[in-house]
């Protein structure tokens, strides 16, 4: 596949550097394939240079031949520096406080960042049965913050209320009397903007709008009352230089760049 | 006193065949772990042709072979934290058990990975629950009572008691895995991903390793570390090559990234999902047939080079 | 995508008067662990050199480092399972500081092996308590009140409430461990016994990892199962070979058995203790001088020969 | 040295032969250094040919090139079939209850074979401090039966009350509601004879004595009122061939053979 010209940003790789941005400074990231690969490696590049990525698989330090298909392509283990047992890479690793970043997706999302990933409609007889947590719900509970990146922002997504709460941000474990280590999600990325919020006790709010989406646009394609931000910034588009290393260096083959 | 080779105890190598017939039984609790890696497809496979019926199938990431039993009617229930064919898609005939019990329900008990995680180890610790920093807030408790809280006998970090959520421990009747190599008494060595595997087999009444290949005594012993699973914890070791396919075997071959995605389809028709299963499973007698119909063209595209591990230098007594 | 050396990040590596300088402060909790293997003796000397104070020392098994760490004053706590000199005899220094306060009284805690480990297991996997089977009907709980007991939310196997015994998580302020071998960064490779210190290291908030060598980094990454140690959980690379002498290091020099049967002995008397550290602690300036007095012949009796591990292959995608 | 001649049977010769024959059928052994040694590796060449000692330092089929010094010697490490890690050792395999017998030694013992390895006097300012526990009380409440090989069997030994109970039998962990996996001790094995219990409410009690050693003698030597059987047997000597065995193909260096 050839080099799209910079005009023409995917929203691949629009999320993909929006997310990249966002992890300056960070250290670990506990992060599936696709978009939180493309992130983390451009963020690499750029504002963290010395970010580490562990996948869910038990995998540290990766130094892969290609790029992976699965969290557990066999390329990512040939060459690691570390590969961990699940007891350790949950347990330690995990549930141990070491991840600044979680990177997680969902079916569905609530206003203070709590996600659905088993079902849409009634858990006993679901109209659609999904995958479930995995580890989705540690990665919520003992990370830092958590960053959900969703290609498609809409109200069935950004809902007032759950079919199912799988995997609670830290109101819902505290309202149970359970103290979660983090902060939750802090940063909602989507095709419309940026959501934000700082941890406990906060709703998402409406901080950034990409070019030429209005807030309204992304009030109406949110299932809440979002509130947003008293200046509400516009995300600077990405830069050639962004779009140069994560085309030719992070992704040439376009595995992931959709 | 270094023993003789003969003398430490019997080989427990058998076939495939023996192996499931001896160990899985109608009604049985079967752990089958591999986390994407060393998938036990072909014990699968034996258990359907071998027609066990009402199983509960205790599974971290329930894949394929599981969307497979289930349609070959050997599941009643299923334990797992992941019910979806990776990232390629949807287990067709798990769904349809699910959203519209057809064409039978299916018992399903939910939990997030690290809650199966614990389970594997309170049931090979022998505990009587496990505690975890998950499921506070969070729905599942209230679909799968066995979720519970403790109160922990030491104040919490504001002085205040501490509550954490705790898992029961699994026993499965049997536990199978896949593994790279063992030798004949199941010394079992895996690398690469390595996942709750050793864990899986300690929780297990039973335990059927299937290796891609047996080893002399001297490998295993030349490196005592990369033992994951020692003979004392092992019934039965069946050689049995290729037996994770789709999955992959770290060093051996490499995962069948187009059958994944396949899957979605092919489990999305209930008569094309018949088909498969009378294709290669009821109509192939084992596993060597199943490997020898996809065809040594097919196998070389799977076909994985070298990289070899430096050896490190366990020492001698001079 | 792949990343320069370069760009890994800064290199761990310092000299141990550097790493215990930067991590080990009067009144801190240090963790020392290796079970017997890879004990880490330099590190404790360097402390002594530094003339640390009311250090809260853990350690599984007190030994003569440990007895060392007393007798220099540094200790004024102990947690351990195992106070003892291997099987060749006693601590003299700690015995006269439990049995007779003198010339300081020593606070210690006393656990079990596995109660260690399992403190070891909730601290570095943030737990508010461990579980485990053991301490019932012991007297150990009316002298240590970290000693606890849950009631299990299960039924037991009588269908009566369960009790258990829990102990409490420990989080040193720096763990201490000797390793075979890391990269520059931190990863860490151990083989051989391997005991609790992955979990020690995870279970502190700062760690220093001593090692016989610093290898380049495709050592290590030809082999990522071995590294028992990932480099985000590692603080500190200290360069010191023979730095675990008396005890040994698998692959690298045997035990010194001598010296702990001499350090019966040299223990017993405070004056000869004395002068033992005068000699051999405070009359070295670092580990190289202490390697370098006791000479070259003294180490050939301690050198071992070959046993390589056999390669395996991780497999490269062609 | 050389081979002391069968008639002059050593002490630890006779405690190993008689430990041996103890061991008839069993697989997995839980087994410190020194006589438990001698006694399982004379049992997998009689009465045991399957059996498996696992030391404490994680060692599981160890095939040493000479007598091992230590739980923990390089040469029990080298050529093993199994390393594992502490939590696998103690939580897996001792706790996870694959251990058929259990060795332990200990400085005091009682009746119902609970045992004192802390202190003698108070704990809290003891008149000798003793190494403490170590693995023994995971050995005991692990096991499936224990075997306790003492050399000396004197009053100070086998106690009326212990100083500190260590390492409890069944019967004191029952008492505080805990049930543990096993019998506790099983057998006592010294200089004089031998003392059994089958498990939980029985008390030591005499079963047999070495030629030439009477009842008497032993309830002298015992700290409490020790029971003997309705019939206390003879302890047969050790054969020719054991002593062969144990002289020549288990320690013929005589490390252990004191």
């Amino acid at each position: 596949m050839t080099t799209t010209a910079p005009e023409t940003v995917t929203s691949s790789e629009l999320l993909s550097v929006v997310a990249s941005r966002e992890l300056a400074s960070r250290r670990t990231v506990f992060a599936g394939i696709g978009l939180p690969t493309l992130a983390t490696e451009l963020a690499h590049l750029t504002v963290a240079s010395q970010i580490e990525v562990v996948y869910e698989s038990g995998v540290c330090g990766a130094h892969p031949s290609h790029l992976p298909e699965t969290i557990a392509d066999a390329v990512l283990i040939s060459g690691a520096e570390a590969v961990l047992s699940m007891p350790a890479l949950f347990g330690c690793v995990l549930q141990g406080g070491h991840i600044d970043v979680g990177f997680l997706g969902a079916a569905q999302i609530d206003r203070w960042g709590n996600l659905n990933t088993s079902v849409i409609g009634d858990w006993e007889r679901p109209a659609v049965r999904l995958p479930g947590s995995g580890g989705a719900m540690e990665v919520m509970a003992n990370s830092h913050e958590v960053f959900v990146v969703m290609r498609r922002h809409n109200p069935r997504s950004f809902t007032a209320e759950l079919d199912f709460c799988t995997t609670p941000g830290p109101d819902r474990a505290l309202a149970e009397g359970i103290r979660p280590l983090g902060a939750g999600v802090t940063r909602v990325i989507t095709e419309l903007g940026i959501l934000a919020r700082a941890g406990v006790g906060e709703e998402l709010r409406l901080v950034a709008v990409h070019p030429g989406v209005t807030v309204d646009q992304v009030r109406a394609a949110t299932g809440w009352d979002l509130k947003a931000a008293a200046s509400v910034d516009t995300v600077p588009p990405p830069t050639e230089a962004e779009l140069r290393l994560l085309r030719e260096d992070v992704d040439p083959g376009r595995v992931y760049l959709r | 006193m270094e023993r003789t080779d003969t003398a430490d105890g019997p080989s427990k190598v058998m076939s495939m065949k023996e192996a499931v017939a001896a160990f899985v039984h109608d009604g049985a609790t079967v752990a089958i772990e591999g986390f994407t890696h060393l998938v036990p497809t072909a014990a699968g496979h034996e258990i359907i042709r071998q027609g066990r019926k009402d199983l509960t199938v205790v599974r971290m990431t329930a894949d394929i072979v599981v969307d497979q039993m289930i349609a070959a009617g050997c599941v009643s229930r299923l334990v797992s934290s992941f019910v979806g064919n990776s990232s390629a898609g949807s287990l067709g005939e798990l769904r349809r058990r699910i959203e519209r019990a057809g064409p039978a329900p299916l018992a399903f008990e939910e939990y997030s990975h690290y809650g199966m995680v614990c389970r594997y180890l309170a049931g090979s610790q022998r505990l009587p629950f496990y505690p975890l920093r998950s499921y506070g807030g969070s729905d599942l408790p209230s679909v799968n009572s066995d979720l519970r809280k403790v109160t922990s006998p030491y104040p919490g970090p504001d002085g205040q008691p501490e509550q954490i959520y705790v898992v029961p421990p699994v026993n499965p009747d049997v536990t199978i895995i896949h593994a790279q190599r063992a030798d004949r008494r199941g010394n079992t060595q895996i690398w690469g991903l390595t996942g709750i595997q050793a864990e899986a087999v300690y929780a297990g009444d039973k335990a059927i390793v299937v290796v891609e290949e047996v080893v002399a005594d001297d490998v295993v012993r030349s490196d005592p570390n990369r033992t994951l699973v020692p003979s004392h914890a092992v019934d039965a070791v069946v050689v049995c090559p290729r037996g994770a396919h789709p999955s992959f075997a770290q060093g051996y071959y490499d995962r069948d990234n187009a059958f994944y995605r396949a899957w979605s389809h092919i489990s999305k028709d209930p008569e094309r999902l018949r088909a498969w299963l009378a294709e290669w499973v009821y109509g192939t007698a084992d596993h060597a047939e199943y490997v020898d119909r996809l065809g040594e063209d097919f196998w070389a595209g799977l076909a994985v080079g070298e990289a070899l591990s430096e050896p490190v230098n366990y020492g001698r007594r001079l």
